[in-house]
């Protein structure tokens, strides 16, 4: 099926020796006309894309702090080199952190500064040429924005911030991206990323309330437009729609409904994830996050849940307020947004919810890390709560918890390989390979502490794995939502498990069983 | 030779002053539209300063990244702050206690300074990825920086100047009423590169020095949910969004 | 630091000289008289804190007593200036050095104050200096933290002086160059003989005594 | 934009291989596609592509995993009623690739 | 056996910041007493022309010694292959180093002249066992430290073995060369023994383990790591033998002092002779630093936890009991210059010397115990040292 090798587990992670362009190449598809214009691109290259390039330059390093700064002080240490899980994974140069910020640095230096307008080659800056342009396509398309390199930088160098520019640059002369324009234009036209109109999403969500009432024997609600929920539940269309994402929403469900909680999801904002962070459009986020606003105005709701999903929860913690707030509207009580884990994790430290974890004996767990909840937003009410709250969930849940290697978690993880508007199947080659440490880190405990499943609190790393995961030697379904086991785990009121699990009308619970 | 020498220190003075000014305010007056600190992250302003200041002492991001490159460059930048503060005294006429008893130590600085610099010299050189990304300006710097220590060294240890005269002559510079400077041929170098490096820091990679404390990754508090944050040209696009509000 | 060596190698300090000395145990004199004209010459006596154990001695008045006969004697012991100095041995920086013509001392700029040298020296012939001084002697000048002891007067032999004890003794001491046949101590060392301190231990002192 | 020739026909398809008018399928153009993708197609894949076509008819949509298994476990019985079972069909996912077959668009996003 | 990984201790603790500050403080106190002693000289101390080395000495000494001792886990996992070590040997190389500093650093303050470290750094008497030492050791940081280096830097694991083995053998020599140190001084009978320098080997090993394995006990206690019983009794068990073989040297030491004409008087008189050293002989060193620490191995206590703690505990007193009474003992006793005679003097000739510690010198040797403990708690919050678990399933070679 693939035409490149999958990289082979080393003996212990080492730092590898560079290959030239061994990533070299068109890069994914480029977009079209089509997608691109709704979001405010040309669709094409147009006549004087030189000027047009360096005006956005110019633009964007006058308007983002952080892309000015990170162009002057890169030190040129490399200290980041062999950060990235693309530079480990496929060993070309120009996916060390460094070199892909100087792909653009060589060209600010040329343009904006004064020791590369005069000593070009001293400083080693580099006229805008198309090439340079198809170079920074490619190179641009291989980071995840994960930000590993940032948590080593001596300067604090963001890469990923680097490269959102230069997507939004590209963007602007008519070099975006197929798959996120594509996907935020179906935000626009229908809702979310899938593009399920309301009608098959109100199917889905009814088939799921009939299983919930065959499985569990309770009538647990996944409500569409319900005007008048206490929360509105904002989850990535994935989860309506992939496995194990699915399992993930049926967990929100039966913990929401436990505590009592009556919410919705809106057909209008079907969708949590916010792709405008990939293409790095400050417009694009906005746009796509104002539509939360109108949808938690519009159903009266009175505070916002924001499912498993790593890109939606940066956007949402970090951003949501900036970009839609003020939300004086909403019940000052509860943080705004509020992940789903935070709720879990403050019934079961209440002592809300009845866990079995022995339904879970047959697993083994490790935990994945989802780097943009790891190095870019927080849970809870301390720093670091996006690292202990999920651990702490998934300990509730089952017997059997190991970490994997201390260098590739918590603010070291190893992205999945398929963020940042990576995930599409002309980048596999790509994905699998900078899967690679992920791998290496996994197949560690599953040698030494008998690991059986990874669980992950992201639509994109869910998805990422179930194709990586083969690659790798590993079953597809290694790949867990922390909230499906917290629905294994869990003994709702009135369930036919508590019935069981108490021994209470044996009879009836056999009978039950039994159809 | 000491007119062209004041002359070319005075320059450079003021070309390091103006330039290193106009990029601060650069960097302060860009604005920061979107929260973007890399987490976990302090809750306050305290803990943003402590989580600067470990970054700019200690260097903790880079010990944690390659314990190699942070042992030679940290050797490197904390005997350059020894040097310099042992500088002081050719500037000001009253010495603290505190710098003279420094300088029992300090004048080996310049010792351990030239080890870091060749640690990180040797390993540009030799570390294939390091060498990949360095352009020529970056082993430049280390060379003439290393010039500057060596020919320091020399005027310290071996070759000794004339020191009252020099501090005369600084101590002129500094108002305006030039004195002579003895002419060793190891002084003319090392102020020549001092020189050379007050005209260039302001726009090279020297920027490194605002640039650590301007980093939105690291001087920005983690409180996006608590207290919204705005900046000057997001607020402009905000207004123009006329935005749903709840009836 | 070339002072001391600058002496060394001016024209007196040579290897042809071995400078020594021979006491006289039987004379009649009172030793005391030679201490008193040693701490005269150096400012020794100058410690005001320091306890009486912790002050410098050069040169101090030994009483033996044979337990079995009773017989007792009192002689003057300061460095002996051993041809084979354990204190030059043992010390980590060269500061306790032997001078070409066999006399042992410190050089102040280069002593660190380990105390080696005193642990080493089978004749305790050596002080440390426990606390800051003042007033000392333009030709010794003595510092807190250093070792120091008899030094031979080297100030005064480098003049072509005898040292000051040697001048207090009225005759009980006789000064002179060791390796000089014809000098008058070699002549009565020669016919008399003499005897070394603590002999056995090979250390050959320059230092000489008669009826021990 | 590329083409592939179906019993004669040109029909156009996009970079990845899918349909650019939906409109433009016909049985022979899975068979095509199979071919293409080296999978030999058998009367299970019919049924599956069958079902996609229907659901999208009504939903505009290709249907979700979950909702796929159900509907083969109803028609074929429990055993096969997986997701396993559907990749063993068609290895590159049942999502994209019978979607392929069945011209039916890619399905894209988190997925 | 469970696969072993080593991690770095939580630094973001008050627990670790309330150690920090405290060892930190007992270095400062212990500089602070140091510039106190050089502000004024050494007059303020109980120190003087016969007792020349006095308590910073024990303690530089004792820390040294130690030193050398800490790196012999890591040498018989390394050198001798003994895998049930492995787990501990960055631990060991880590504590060598630090014992090490600590001890020089006591070793330094109490220099007459402190501020000329450098002329001592650059200017040698080859002749003098002392200048060795001085290269000893610092070779002994730099050979370790590469030793180290290969132990934590996977690809490098290869050179282990060999760096192992040089640091072996350098340390023998070190220790050597600082029981040499007293080996060298003919003129103090006290000293002038050839069984002194293998005597300190045996010390080194005992006193080294000691400190290793309350170290190693305190800080998996306080950072909640595990620490499994197969370790700590092989450790206790090697203790109890070191702690039987110093014993038994001394008994040797002593027995042929006594039957030689030359060190029967000194040895007489440490044995016998009352007061403070024969107090410290028999009673500190011998009963307590020995006999007692033995029972608490390997009597009925010899699994109680608490218990291995104290006899470590007691060891080290009795270490320092030990070096006090070979040390301060040692010059004590008078140097004899008319064998045999009666002899009296202004300088304090013939008669046994006194001397009492004073405040600033024992804090001063405690601020080298506070210097070590120091760097091994910042060292193990840096880098990886300590094994996250010393469990019986991840150390005992015997469990599946
Ligand atoms: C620092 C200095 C005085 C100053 O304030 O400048 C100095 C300081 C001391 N001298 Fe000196 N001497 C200093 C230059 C000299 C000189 C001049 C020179 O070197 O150019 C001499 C004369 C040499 C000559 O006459 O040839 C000098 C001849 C002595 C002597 C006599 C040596 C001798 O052999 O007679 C002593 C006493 C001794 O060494 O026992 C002495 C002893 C000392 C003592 C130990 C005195 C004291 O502590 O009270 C001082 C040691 C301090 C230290 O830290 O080194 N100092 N001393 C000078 C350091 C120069 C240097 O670092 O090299
Ligand atoms: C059963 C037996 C020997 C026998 O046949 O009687 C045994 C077997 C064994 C056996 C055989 C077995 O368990 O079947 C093995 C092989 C285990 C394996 O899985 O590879 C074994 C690997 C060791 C190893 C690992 C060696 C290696 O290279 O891996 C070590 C560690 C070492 O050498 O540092 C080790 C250190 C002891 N071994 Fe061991 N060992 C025994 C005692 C000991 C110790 C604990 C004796 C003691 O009381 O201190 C250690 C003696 C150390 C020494 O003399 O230096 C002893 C009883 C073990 C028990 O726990 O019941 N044994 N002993
Ligand atoms: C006005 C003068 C002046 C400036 C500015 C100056 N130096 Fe120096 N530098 C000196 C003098 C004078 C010395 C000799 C210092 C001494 O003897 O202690 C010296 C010495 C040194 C030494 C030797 C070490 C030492 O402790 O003396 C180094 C290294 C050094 N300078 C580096 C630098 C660097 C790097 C800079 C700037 C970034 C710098 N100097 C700026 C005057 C200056
Ligand atoms: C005013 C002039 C001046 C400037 C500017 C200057 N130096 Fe120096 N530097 C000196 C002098 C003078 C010495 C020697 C001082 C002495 O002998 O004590 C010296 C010595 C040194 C020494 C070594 C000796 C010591 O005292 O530690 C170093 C290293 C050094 N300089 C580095 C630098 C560096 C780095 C810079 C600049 C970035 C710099 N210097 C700038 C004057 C200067
Ligand atoms: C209180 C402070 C202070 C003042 C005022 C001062 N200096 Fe200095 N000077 C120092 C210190 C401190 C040193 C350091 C010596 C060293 O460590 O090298 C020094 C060193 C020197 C030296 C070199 C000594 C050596 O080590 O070779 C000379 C010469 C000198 N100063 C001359 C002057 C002259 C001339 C002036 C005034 C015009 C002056 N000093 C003013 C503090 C001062
Ligand atoms: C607040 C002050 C400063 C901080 C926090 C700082 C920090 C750093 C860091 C973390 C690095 C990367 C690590 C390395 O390779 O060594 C670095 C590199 C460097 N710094 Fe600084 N620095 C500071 C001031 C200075 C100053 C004043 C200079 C020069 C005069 C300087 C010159 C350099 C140079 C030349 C390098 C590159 C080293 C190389 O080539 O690898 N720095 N700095
Ligand atoms: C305008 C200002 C400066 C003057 C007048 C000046 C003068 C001198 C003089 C006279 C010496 C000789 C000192 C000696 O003989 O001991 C000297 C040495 C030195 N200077 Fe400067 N200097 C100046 C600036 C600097 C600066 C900025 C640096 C470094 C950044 C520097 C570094 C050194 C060094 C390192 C030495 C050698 C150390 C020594 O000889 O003691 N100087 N300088
Ligand atoms: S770590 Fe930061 S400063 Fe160093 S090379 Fe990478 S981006 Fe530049
Ligand atoms: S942000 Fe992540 S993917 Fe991008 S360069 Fe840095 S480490 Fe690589
Ligand atoms: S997948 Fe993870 S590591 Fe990669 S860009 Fe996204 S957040 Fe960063
Ligand atoms: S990538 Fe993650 S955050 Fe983004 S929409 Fe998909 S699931 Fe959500
Ligand atoms: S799914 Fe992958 S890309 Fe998304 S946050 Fe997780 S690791 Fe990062
Ligand atoms: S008597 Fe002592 S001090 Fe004098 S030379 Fe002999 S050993 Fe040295
Ligand atoms: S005290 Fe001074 S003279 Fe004596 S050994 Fe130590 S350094 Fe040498
Ligand atoms: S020779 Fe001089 S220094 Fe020595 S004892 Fe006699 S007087 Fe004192």
């Amino acid at each position: 099926m693939a035409d490149f090798e999958t990289p082979e587990f080393r003996e212990y992670p080492t730092i590898p020796l560079i290959k030239q362009d061994v990533m070299a190449g068109k890069g994914p598809f480029v977009s079209r006309a089509e997608f691109d214009t709704d979001l405010g691109y040309p669709g094409e290259l147009p006549e004087d894309w030189k000027e047009k390039t360096l005006e956005k330059m110019g633009d964007l390093l006058g308007r983002y702090r952080s892309l000015q700064v990170f162009m002057d002080s890169c030190i040129k240490c490399g200290a980041c080199t062999d950060k990235c899980h693309y530079f480990i994974g496929t060993n070309d140069p120009k996916n060390m952190p460094v070199a892909r910020q100087d792909l653009m640095r060589k060209v600010y230096r040329r343009y904006f500064t004064f020791a590369g307008k005069f000593f070009p080659k001293l400083v080693g800056a580099v006229d805008l040429t198309e090439d340079v342009l198809d170079e920074w396509y490619n190179y641009y398309h291989q980071c995840s924005e994960c930000r590993r390199c940032s948590v080593f930088c001596p300067m604090g160098i963001d890469t990923a911030e680097v490269t959102m520019a230069a997507r939004e640059i590209l963007a602007h002369v008519g070099k975006a991206q197929k798959y996120s324009n594509q996907i935020i234009q179906k935000v626009y036209k229908i809702g979310n990323n899938l593009g399920l109109p309301g009608k098959a999403l109100k199917g889905i969500l009814e088939d799921l309330e009939e299983e919930m009432e065959d499985e569990c024997g309770v009538p647990v609600k996944f409500n569409m437009d319900e005007v008048g929920c206490e929360a509105l539940l904002m989850t990535p269309s994935a989860d309506f729609f992939a496995e194990p994402h699915i399992d993930g929403l049926i967990g929100y469900g039966k913990v929401l409904h436990e505590l009592g909680i009556t919410w919705t999801v809106s057909s209008k904002a079907s969708e949590a994830a916010n792709f405008g962070l990939f293409i790095g459009s400050y417009d694009n986020i906005q746009k796509i996050s104002m539509r939360i606003r109108e949808a938690a105005i519009e159903l009266k709701v009175k505070r916002i849940i924001f499912g498993e999903c790593g890109h939606a929860w940066r956007v949402a913690y970090s951003f949501l307020n900036t970009l839609a707030g003020p939300f004086d509207f909403l019940d000052q009580s509860y943080p705004i947004p509020q992940h789903i884990l935070e709720v879990t994790y403050g019934a079961l430290q209440e002592g809300k919810l009845r866990m079995n974890k022995a339904e879970n004996d047959h697993l083994t767990m490790t935990f994945h890390d989802s780097c943009n909840v790891a190095r870019a937003s927080r849970m809870g009410d301390r720093p670091g709560g996006q690292f202990d709250i999920p651990r702490a969930v998934i300990e509730a849940s089952c017997n059997n918890y190991v970490d994997m290697d201390a260098d590739t978690i918590k603010d070291a993880t190893f992205c999945c390989g398929g963020g940042g508007g990576l995930l599409t199947d002309d980048l596999m080659e790509l994905r699998i390979k900078g899967a690679l440490p992920r791998m290496e880190a996994l197949k560690q405990v599953t040698e030494e502490s008998g690991v059986t499943n990874i669980a992950a609190i992201c639509a994109i790393c869910k998805s990422q794995f179930t194709k990586t995961l083969p690659y790798y030697g590993f079953e597809m379904d290694a790949i867990m939502s922390v909230h499906q086991l917290v629905s294994e785990a869990i003994v709702m009121t009135g369930s036919m498990q508590e019935k069981e699990l108490d021994g209470v009308d044996e009879e009836e619970a056999e009978s039950e069983s039994e159809d | 030779m000491s007119a062209f020498y004041a002359l070319l220190l005075t320059v450079a003075f003021l070309v390091l002053i103006i330039g290193l000014s106009k990029k601060i305010i650069q960097y302060s007056r860009v604005p920061a539209p979107l929260k973007i600190p890399v987490t976990p992250a302090p809750l306050t302003k305290g803990g943003v300063a402590v989580r600067l200041a470990k970054e700019a002492i200690l260097f903790a991001a880079l010990f944690r990244s390659n314990k190699w490159t942070w042992l030679f460059g940290w050797m490197f930048h904390m005997s350059l702050f020894i040097v310099l503060l042992n500088h002081l005294r050719f500037f000001i006429t009253d010495v603290p206690v505190l710098l003279v008893l420094l300088q029992n130590v300090g004048e080996y600085a310049a010792f351990t300074m030239f080890i870091g610099l060749t640690g990180l010299l040797v390993r540009r050189i030799f570390v294939a990825r390091v060498k990949y990304i360095s352009a020529p300006s970056d082993y430049l710097w280390l060379i003439l920086l290393m010039v500057i220590t060596l020919t320091g060294i020399v005027m310290r240890f071996i070759s000794h100047t004339d020191i009252i005269a020099i501090k005369e002559f600084s101590l002129g510079l500094m108002s305006f009423n030039w004195q002579d400077l003895p002419t060793d041929f190891p002084l003319m170098v090392h102020l020549f590169l001092v020189a050379i490096l007050m005209i260039l820091l302001p726009f090279s990679k020297l920027l490194h020095i605002p640039g650590l404390f301007f980093a939105p990754t690291r001087n920005q508090v983690d409180n996006p949910r608590e207290a919204r944050h705005i900046s000057s040209w997001a607020a402009e696009l905000d207004a123009e969004k006329n935005k749903v509000q709840p009836k | 630091y070339q002072t001391a060596n600058a002496r060394s190698q001016s024209e007196k300090a040579t290897s042809k000289v071995r400078w020594g000395m021979l006491v006289d145990t039987t004379k009649d004199v009172d030793w005391n008289k030679c201490v008193d004209a040693c701490n005269n010459e150096h400012g020794l006596g100058n410690e005001h804190k320091s306890r009486d154990d912790q002050k410098t001695q050069y040169i101090r008045v030994v009483d033996v007593k044979n337990k079995g006969t009773g017989y007792s004697i009192s002689l003057p012991v300061m460095c002996q200036h051993c041809e084979k100095p354990p204190c030059v041995d043992v010390c980590p920086t060269g500061a306790s050095m032997k001078r070409p013509d066999g006399i042992v001392l410190v050089d102040r700029h280069r002593c660190i104050g380990c105390r080696y040298c005193m642990m080493a020296c089978p004749y305790k012939a050596r002080s440390f200096v426990h606390e800051v001084l003042s007033d000392q002697k333009e030709n010794t000048p003595r510092g807190k933290g250093c070792v120091e002891s008899c030094n031979m007067c080297v100030n005064r032999i480098d003049n072509g002086q005898e040292p000051a004890c040697v001048e207090a003794s009225d005759g009980a001491i006789i000064f002179g160059d060791l390796n000089n046949p014809e000098s008058p101590i070699s002549k009565i060392l020669a016919k008399h003989g003499g005897k070394q301190i603590r002999a056995d231990l090979k250390l050959n002192p320059g230092v000489h005594y008669q009826g021990i | 934009m590329a083409t592939i020739s179906v019993e004669g026909k040109d029909i156009e398809v996009d970079e990845e291989g899918y349909l650019v008018n939906l409109g433009d399928w016909f049985p022979g153009v899975a068979t095509v596609m199979a071919e293409i993708d080296e999978v030999e197609m058998g009367d299970d894949h019919w049924d599956i592509i069958n079902f996609l076509r229907e659901y999208y008819e009504e939903y505009q949509i290709a249907p979700a995993v979950r909702v796929l298994t159900k509907a083969v476990a109803k028609k074929l019985g429990k055993a096969k009623g997986n997701s396993k079972y559907l990749y063993e069909l068609f290895p590159y996912g049942p999502g994209k690739q019978a979607c392929k077959f069945a011209g039916l668009p890619k399905p894209t996003g988190c997925v | 056996m469970k696969k072993l990984h080593f991690l770095e201790v939580e630094g973001n603790t008050k627990g670790f910041f309330t150690f920090l500050g405290l060892f930190g403080l007992i270095s400062l106190i212990g500089i602070l007493s140091a510039y106190y002693m050089e502000h004024n000289g050494h007059w303020v101390t109980g120190m003087n022309n016969q007792i020349i080395w006095g308590t910073p000495h024990v303690f530089a000494i004792f820390l040294i010694v130690a030193a050398s001792g800490a790196l012999n886990i890591a040498s018989i996992s390394s050198v001798f292959s003994k895998t049930a070590y492995k787990p501990l040997s960055r631990l060991s190389g880590i504590m060598a180093i630090s014992l090490l500093s600590g001890g020089l650093v006591v070793l330094l303050l109490d220099l007459g002249r402190p501020d000329r470290l450098i002329v001592a750094m650059t200017q040698f008497n080859l002749v003098s066992i002392f200048t060795w030492n001085i290269l000893l050791y610092t070779g002994f940081m730099g050979i370790v430290g590469v030793y180290l280096w290969t132990m934590m830097d996977r690809p490098y694991n290869k050179l282990t073995k060999k760096a192992g083995m040089a640091a072996f053998i350098w340390r023998l020599i070190l220790t050597t060369g600082t029981g040499s140190i007293f080996g060298f001084l003919v003129a103090r009978e006290a000293y002038d023994s050839a069984l002194l320098a293998p005597m300190f080997i045996i010390m080194s090993f005992s006193f080294g383990l000691a400190f290793f394995l309350l170290f190693l006990m305190g800080s998996y206690k306080y950072t909640q790591r595990e620490l499994g019983d197969y370790i700590v009794s092989r450790l206790k068990n090697l203790l109890g033998v070191f702690v039987a073989a110093v014993l038994y040297f001394v008994l040797v030491y002593h027995l042929t002092n006594l039957y030689s004409a030359d060190h029967r008087d000194i040895t007489v008189f440490i044995l016998t002779g009352g007061g403070i050293y024969t107090f410290l002989f028999w009673v500190v060193q011998i009963a307590l630093g020995s006999l007692v620490p033995l029972f608490l191995l390997y009597g009925p206590t010899g699994k109680n936890r608490a218990m291995i703690a104290l006899a470590a505990a007691l060891i080290i007193l009795g270490g320092m009991a030990q070096l006090y009474v070979i040390i301060i003992g040692g010059q004590a006793f008078p140097m004899s210059l008319f064998p045999g005679m009666e002899v009296s003097s202004s300088f304090y000739d013939g008669v046994i010397a006194s001397y009492a510690p004073s405040l600033p010198e024992i804090l001063l040797g405690l601020g080298g115990v506070g210097v070590t403990l120091l760097l091994m708690t910042v060292a193990i919050a840096a880098l990886k040292f300590m094994p996250a678990s010393l469990a019986d399933e991840v150390a005992d070679p015997h469990s599946k």
